[in-house]
């Protein structure tokens, strides 16, 4: 099973690498759904069976893979926007610092004491490298859209390094923190759709008004 | 909340209760509907509580033991004692006399009718400095001491702006609110250190402390800033001139005669503490004040607005008080009673009579503003015969703080000159007698200062067209300048007993030397002075007298001035308080700067043209204000990190989290 | 006890969702307000006894927080009363919904000792506020509303993080895994100093950011500045407590750990950093709200530099979070008020607020001078312990520090408030259809009226509770 | 008080009620001499004041009872400072630790109401007058107090009586320079505060240069006597002490002294006399200049004596 663990924290690396790579946001959005999916299934693979698991699988899945996904691309279709126009920083660079940032995360996952059991697996470095690209995006793109993907991406890698602590957190927190983030979401999503409305636009640099001069 | 009281009744508890029903005397006045009776009342209730105070406070300074009152309040800063001791009672005489008299003043001054929208605000705020004023001399906590000390600069504050549509004013306001707040900072400094070397906020008691540590010195130094900046010592006096010119004048009559006090009074507490304190601190002593006595006559005489000058001229006495001080602890540690004793006695006298006939010169500068309706000296003169009470007491006030005989002025300044010359004997510090030729110049610029002044207010004719409107002014006016003239006359006249008021003060200050023989011998001298004092007054009645007899053998007519020749001569042709300064100016260029507008005038026949010259506020308008704007530049530049940009941001974000990952490991 | 706590307004929220009357809602929202106060009293008298697991148990750092959000949360509805009177052009449900939603997670946040719990709490708490801020529904608005929800949640999901680490550096110890903050400090010694590090540095930052300490302050000014008075209070009064809250959690359990000294330093540096962030910021400040937002983070700084440099300091910051919240909603209330009379939070155009609005004028200057921290006001008593406990520790950088910016911060409040205050209204400025009612000044001459008897006596039950929160935070 | 005292007071009080006039006398004669005129008698002085004493009055219609006040003041003043003055080896009727610095100020009560008075007539004239002497008399104070400090000094006293008598030949031996030092500075101040050539001229006829002169203008008959008395008085006062300052021979025995006393006062005059006549008026802008200089003179000869 590890191995199996292991190879999805590969593909879940390698989304991050597309959704950091990609302009076309519907198809970033997708990208983090697919990766929401298997942060979803995930759990499975690496504690024993028992019916919270299935339900906690079931809550992930549907919400990560396709209720926020529908409630983005709403946003995006509103706002009839394709691609992510110019980044601040451009992608081939973006990339370069992702896997700079995963290569990193990988040293610094290596310095941290581990339980000998989780020593070979990936989780650790995979949940920081993802947070790494959450902040990337963040941090680079212009539209308010990618950013909410970034902030996903984020929570994502949030949650891998969950996945290690099932039986510390209960299941109500863990349920709660979903709920915070599907409602958070929302609301994004809610304030993207004002965005678009009074600005004609999703592109956050023209939301500038608001500084010291 | 409950009182521990300790021994019986007391005169202390009256000086207590005097001091909160004055507190409070401006309360009803908020309530009270129609505009007048309030103020009255304050003004009543104020006197009341001001003449069963002072003998309580006389007995108390009198008296060997002082009662201590422990109020248990809510803070956690230990008990709230309240003490009167005979320092304290020195200060508190001042304090009540000075709040008496201005708030009668103040009934024919800012009468409640004409000024119904900032009457009530005024009253109260009055009453309030004058109460916190007196209960921060009986405070021994130091937090209590603060938050009462704030009570008083916020209040003081609330009077100075009572006009607050004036520009003038707010910036006045301004200016001493941060200068007061700057003080207030170097005290929380001073109170904390205190507290670390005594364990306690109480204040610590007389020569308990020991001035070798170096966090001593850093008290010191907090105090010489918290409470100078206060007492207006240079540099730090940049808040005073404009403030006590734009407040109304009873308040400037408070805030000059007594507020500078409390200043002075935190530095004389200070002193105390340390059994041996190092020649350098009376050193910077002496050099600050006897440089903001020079330079603050040297401005005074350059002033051509009436409070300005009278402020600038509170600047030079605060400073004169800090030189005695400075002499007595230099004194201190030169084992040297005479000098602590003259130089102590010369401070704490100085301090009296500067309230006194401080008050009785802005309360006088009020009765002109009010019949005159400006502060411009050079639009005024010729007041003497509209005002002719006001102008003798004036010029009581005005002989008086020239420090010349024989007034109280020249009382202390003889207490301070005789010390120096004694250093002549002594074998050490005897560098200290050159300070008086500077006093002497002091004496000959105020002299000079107030010549200007007097004269161009109250002498000659009115320059002004509307000086048909100045009037007498009100009894309720009068009588407290009165009050204060013939104070001024009994010290000049009587020092050797106003010694006797100053010796106790002094023994608490300095418990150690023995004061046993000095009051007694410099009782002497003085008594000589009050004889010359005298002989003076008596010749000037034999002189006129002689003068009346041989005006009656002759013919008496009476004419227009000698014009020397020229027919014409007209009231503005006068020598206005400008020009009488202008020389003296031009000699002491450098100290006083002042910007001089001169027109150009030529052709054969030029228009009309002004020359005027404006003294300028050398450290606040050369310093203090170009150091904020290059603060302000560079902030501006700093703040535009809040540029908007969300992503930029999260970058903050993420860099303060790598910062920190970096320092944890 | 504790469930009534939060199931109230939460029922209070469902009701006003319900009501269909503008001029009810703000009614009964005050209602519940007042009934969750009076629950709040009842639970500091008799404090009820810890729940079974060691979930909720209210011990003295809630308590304090509990009651200074619950009285400020009671103001704030009762204000709403009048305010929302004047803002009859929109529909204020949103408004009041969110109000209590928030309420209860507040409450949440002050009883729990279940980090995960807390964390699940205080996103609630953000995700609440957006919609009050973005209550006036203009370009504005809703750049604040965005720029404030995605900070705020990225900040708490780095906390989330950090409370990961600690649970896994349980596990690491091999000890029973929990995130009850007992349990925690119970085997804190055992814990593996490299996660806890971690821990710490992301749950800084995290909660750091909920709390506005510089550089993590950005949303800061522009939510304050264009939120509502109101909810302004409510954010700089209460959220910014119970971010604080969470951070002393941490901070008790760095006590038990050997992390303590780098923790301290850490809250020390930052907190001096903000305030002199501050300071820079708030100088020439023409616009009051932005002001009074850079002044939260000022004050988040004092608390934080309170508890870092420990001692009798701690005893300050937990006075100071009470003065702190209750001035600060005297000062947003009433500004709110000038706002709303001169439809203008630009200093320019507001000028002579006395001579126009007495009450709210007299307020806003009331205001000032407490939270820059003169007597007689409860802050002063907050900061001078503060400021004396630094310099009688001998941390004299630190002290001098404090004190410089508190002086700078001093002089640009007061040359952006008294021209404000004072002098005449400007002939230009259009007269407004506000007016000082009962309803708009009442509610923050109350808080002041409270910051001053705080400021002159401290009732003996108060001194115990602040005596034994700072008990739970002193180094042992 | 032994017989001995009460004489001497009768003596002092007589000369200073009787002699000042003389030196104005003496002084006019001198520069009459060195204009080889025959000039006016010696009692000329006595002869102007009592002819003024019978003279009408005439007052300005702006003056108040400032104007009226001046004179008298002045005279009180200069008459009080003149009981404080040791006349040659004699004690002076009072004394006390500290009273040189009474002596000081009282010439400041004095000058403040002459001022206030000349002020009070409203002419500009007059007022100009005032400013320059308010500002010379100014400077001149540090440089009297100067020489008070070192003569304090150099007798080990604190009252004029004492410094003074202690002033001998023997003072001259050890303090010689300073001394020197010391009667540059005096002499200036001297002349300065009476008003003498080369700083004022009492008897110009252009007001615009006058200083002391223009400042009583205004004042006529038994006013102006008491003004001319009171000047001659001061004159006669600072002239005491700088005189025992520069010719401090003393026989021992008292009338010798009170001989040599009034005969050095004459010759003072005659001194004063020969300045005035060798010297011109200097400009105003100089004076300041001079003033200062013999401040830095008296600065001097303190040093001297303390270092």
């Amino acid at each position: 099973m590890i191995s199996l663990a292991d190879q999805f924290l590969v593909l879940v690396l390698l989304i991050n690498f597309i959704s950091l790579g990609t302009s076309r946001l519907i198809f970033s959005i997708r990208a983090v759904a697919v990766q929401g999916v298997i942060l979803g299934i995930l759990p499975g693979l690496i504690h024993p069976f028992s019916w919270h698991l299935v339900a906690i699988t079931l809550v992930i899945v549907t919400v990560k893979g396709f209720v926020i996904p529908q409630l983005l691309g709403r946003a995006v279709r509103s706002a009839e926007i394709k691609r992510e126009a110019e980044p601040f920083l451009g992608y081939v660079p973006t990339l370069l610092l992702g896997a700079l940032f995963t290569a990193l995360s990988f040293g610094f996952a290596g310095r941290l004491p581990m339980l000998p059991e989780h020593q070979n697996y990936m989780f650790v470095p995979a949940s920081i490298a993802t947070l790494m690209s959450g902040f990337l995006i963040l941090t680079t793109r212009r539209k308010a859209i990618s950013q909410v993907i970034g902030y996903l991406v984020l929570e994502n890698g949030i949650f891998i390094f969950g996945l290690l602590l099932a039986e510390a957190m209960p299941v109500m927190v863990e349920a709660g923190a979903l709920l915070d983030l599907l409602v958070g979401t929302f609301v994004m999503g809610i304030v993207i759709n004002q965005i678009s409305r009074e600005f004609s636009s999703l592109d956050t640099s023209l939301l500038t008004s608001l500084k010291e001069e | 909340m409950h009182f521990v009281l300790q021994g019986a009744f007391d005169p202390a508890l009256v000086a207590i209760g005097a001091a909160l029903v004055i507190g409070l005397a401006g309360i009803p006045g908020l309530f009270i509907r129609q505009p007048g009776p309030g103020q009255i009342l304050s003004a009543v209730v104020t006197v009341l509580s001001a003449t069963a105070g002072v003998p309580a406070v006389l007995q108390l300074l009198f008296s060997k033991t002082s009662t201590t009152y422990m109020l248990q309040w809510g803070l956690p800063f230990g008990l709230c004692e309240l003490v009167i001791d005979p320092l304290s009672a020195f200060f508190l005489i001042p304090v009540f006399l000075v709040t008496a008299a201005g708030s009668i003043f103040a009934i024919g001054y800012w009468p409640a009718a004409e000024h119904s929208t900032n009457e009530r605000g005024l009253t109260f705020f009055y009453g309030l400095l004058a109460s916190s004023m007196a209960i921060l001399l009986m405070a021994r906590n130091g937090v209590f001491f603060i938050m009462v000390w704030e009570v008083m600069a916020l209040s003081s504050y609330f009077l100075l702006v009572t006009e607050h549509e004036k520009a003038e004013v707010r910036r006045a306001g301004i200016v001493y609110l941060i200068a007061t707040h700057f003080g207030t900072a170097a005290l929380l400094v001073y109170f904390s250190l205190l507290a670390a070397q005594t364990g306690s906020f109480q204040l610590p008691v007389a020569g308990s402390l020991s001035a070798i540590s170096p966090s001593a010195t850093i008290v010191a130094l907090a105090a010489i800033i918290g409470f100078g900046a206060k007492a207006g010592i240079m540099p730090l006096h940049v808040w005073l001139p404009s403030a006590h010119a734009n407040a109304p004048s009873h308040v400037s009559a408070v805030m000059s005669g007594v507020m500078l006090k409390m200043g002075l009074y935190g530095i004389f507490r200070t002193l105390t503490y340390f059994h041996d304190p190092p020649l350098l601190w009376g050193g910077i002593l002496t050099l600050c004040g006897i440089t903001s006595a020079l330079l603050g006559i040297a401005f005074a005489v350059a002033q051509r607005d009436l409070k300005r000058l009278l402020a600038c001229s509170s600047i030079e006495n605060i400073g004169i008080i800090t030189t005695c001080l400075g002499v007595a602890l230099l004194g201190v540690s030169s084992h040297n009673n005479t000098l602590i004793y003259l130089g102590m006695a010369g401070a704490l006298l100085h301090v009296l009579n500067h309230s006194f006939f401080k008050t009785l010169l802005f309360l006088g500068s009020g009765a002109v503003i009010h019949a005159a309706g400006t502060r411009e000296m050079n639009l005024m003169g010729g007041l003497g015969k509209s005002m002719p009470r006001v102008a003798l007491l004036f010029l009581v006030g005005a002989v008086a703080i020239c420090g010349i005989p024989p007034l109280n002025g020249f009382i202390s300044e003889f207490i301070l000159y005789l010390g120096l010359f004694l250093q002549l004997k002594a074998d050490s510090l005897i560098y200290l007698v050159f300070l008086a030729p500077v006093l002497a110049l002091v004496g000959g610029l105020a002299v000079i200062a107030f010549t200007k002044l007097y004269g161009s207010v109250f002498l000659g004719t009115p320059r002004c067209p509307d000086a048909v409107t100045h009037h007498e002014a009100g009894m309720t006016m009068q009588m407290p300048m009165i009050f204060f003239a013939v104070l001024c006359l009994f010290i000049g006249i009587a020092p050797q007993l106003a010694l006797h008021l100053v010796s106790p003060a002094i023994a608490v200050c300095y418990p150690l030397l023995q004061l046993t023989e000095l009051p007694a011998e410099y009782g002497v001298i003085l008594g000589k002075i009050s004889l010359s004092g005298v002989l003076l007054l008596s010749a000037v009645v034999i002189v006129s007298l002689f003068w009346r007899w041989r005006l009656g053998r002759a013919p008496v007519t009476s004419a227009t001035t000698w014009g020397c020749g020229y027919q014409r001569g007209t009231a503005r042709m006068q020598y206005g308080a400008s020009s009488f300064s202008e020389l003296a100016v031009s000699v002491f260029t450098g100290i006083i700067r002042q910007r001089i507008d001169r027109p150009v005038v030529n052709g054969l026949f030029p228009g009309t043209a002004r020359c005027s010259d404006h003294p300028s506020e050398t450290i606040l308008e050369r310093i203090i204000e170009p150091l904020f704007t290059m603060i302000g530049i560079s902030f501006a530049f700093l703040r535009r990190l809040q540029h908007g940009l969300v992503h930029v941001y999260m970058m903050y974000i993420f860099a303060t989290l790598f910062i920190l990952m970096l320092w944890a490991n | 006890m504790f469930a009534a706590l939060i199931i109230l307004p939460l029922i209070g929220s469902a009701v006003t969702w319900l009501i269909p009357y503008d001029r009810l809602r703000p009614k009964v929202l005050a209602f519940f307000a007042c009934v969750h106060f009076g629950i709040t009293l009842r639970m500091l008298i008799y404090t009820p006894s810890e729940s079974p697991g060691g979930w909720f148990h209210l011990d003295a750092l809630g308590k304090i927080v509990l009651l200074s959000t619950s009285i400020l949360f009671m103001t704030c509805a009762f204000y709403s009363i009048g305010y929302l009177f004047y803002r009859r052009e929109r529909s204020n449900r949103l408004l009041c919904v969110g109000v209590l939603v928030c309420l209860a997670a507040a409450s949440m946040v002050t009883i729990t000792h279940h980090l995960g719990l807390m964390w699940v709490a205080l996103e609630t708490t953000t995700i609440s506020m957006a919609p009050l801020i973005y209550f006036n529904r203009n370009a504005r608005s809703i750049e604040a509303t965005w720029k404030y929800l995605l900070i705020c949640s990225v900040g708490v999901a780095l906390a989330l993080i950090g409370i990961y680490f600690l649970a896994y550096a349980t596990i690491v110890a091999k000890v029973e895994p929990s995130l009850l903050l007992d349990d925690l400090m119970r085997d804190a010694g055992k814990l593996s100093s490299g996660w806890v590090h971690a821990a710490f540095v992301f749950l800084l930052v995290g909660f750091g950011t909920k709390m506005g300490l510089a550089p993590l302050h950005t949303w800061k000014p522009d939510a304050y500045g264009e939120a509502p008075g109101l909810v302004g209070a409510l954010l700089s009064g209460g959220l910014v407590n119970l971010a604080f809250l969470a951070l002393m959690r941490i901070y008790q359990l760095s006590l038990a750990t050997k992390e303590i000294i780098f923790f301290q330093n850490a809250l020390i540096v930052m907190g001096l950093f903000s305030m002199v962030v501050a300071a820079i910021f708030m100088a020439k400040q023409a616009d009051f709200k932005r002001m009074l937002a850079y002044s939260s983070v000022e004050h988040v700084g004092i608390m934080a530099v309170a508890i870092g440099i420990g001692g009798r300091a701690i005893l300050g910051a937990l006075f100071h979070l009470l003065a702190n919240s209750l001035t600060k909603g005297v000062l947003f209330l009433a500004s709110g008020n000038i706002h709303r009379s001169y439809n203008s939070k630009n200093t320019d155009h507001v000028r002579g607020a006395l001579r126009r609005l007495p009450w709210s004028g007299g307020l806003f200057l009331a205001g000032f001078i407490a939270i820059t921290g003169s007597p007689p006001f409860a802050p002063f008593i907050s900061e001078f312990t503060i400021i004396s406990s630094a310099f009688i520790q001998g941390r004299m950088l630190i002290g001098a520090i404090f004190l410089i910016s508190l002086m700078i911060i001093f002089i640009g409040m007061a040359l952006t408030v008294l021209p404000m205050v004072m002098g005449e209204v400007p002939p230009e400025s259009e007269a407004t259809s506000y007016s000082d009612t009962v309803w708009t000044v009442g509610p923050p001459l109350f808080l002041l009226l409270l910051v001053f008897i705080l400021g002159v006596w401290i009732p003996a039950p108060l001194m115990a509770l602040l005596r034994d929160a700072s008990a739970l935070l002193e180094v042992h | 008080m032994t017989n001995s005292t009460i004489i001497n007071s009768t003596i002092h009080i007589f000369l200073a009620l009787i002699m000042p006039p003389l030196l104005l006398g003496v002084i006019g004669k001198t520069k009459a001499a060195f204009a080889g005129r025959v000039g006016a008698p010696f009692l000329q002085p006595y002869y102007d004041i009592l002819r003024l004493l019978h003279k009408g009055t005439v007052f300005s219609t702006t003056t108040s009872w400032v104007f009226r006040a001046g004179p008298i003041v002045a005279l009180a003043t200069t008459a009080v400072a003149s009981l404080l003055i040791p006349f040659g080896a004699h004690p002076s009727p009072i004394s006390f630790d500290g009273d040189m610095i009474l002596y000081a100020y009282l010439f400041a009560l004095g000058r403040f109401f002459t001022m206030a008075a000349a002020l009070d007539t409203g002419s500009s004239f007059e007022g100009m007058g005032s400013a320059r002497e308010a500002t010379y008399s100014c400077l001149a104070e540090p440089t009297l107090f100067f020489a008070l400090i070192t003569l304090s000094r150099l007798s080990g006293s604190y009252s004029l009586t004492g410094m003074l008598s202690n002033v001998s030949s023997g003072a001259w031996l050890y303090a010689g320079a300073s001394l020197l030092l010391l009667i540059g500075g005096m002499f200036i101040v001297l002349l300065v505060e009476n008003c003498r050539i080369p700083f004022d001229d009492p008897n110009t006829h252009l007001e615009l240069t006058m200083i002391h002169e223009v400042m009583v203008l205004d004042h006529s008959g038994p006013a102006f006597a008491i003004i001319q008395y009171a000047a001659s008085l001061k004159l006669f006062v600072l002239g005491a002490f700088f005189v025992q300052l520069a010719l401090p021979f003393a026989t021992g025995s008292p009338f010798p002294d009170w001989g040599i006393f009034i005969v050095s006062m004459l010759l003072l005059a005659v001194i004063i006399g020969v300045v005035e006549s060798v010297m011109a008026r200097l400009r105003l802008v100089r004076v300041p200049q001079l003033l200062v200089a013999a401040t830095i003179l008296a600065a001097f000869s303190t040093l001297l004596v303390i270092r």
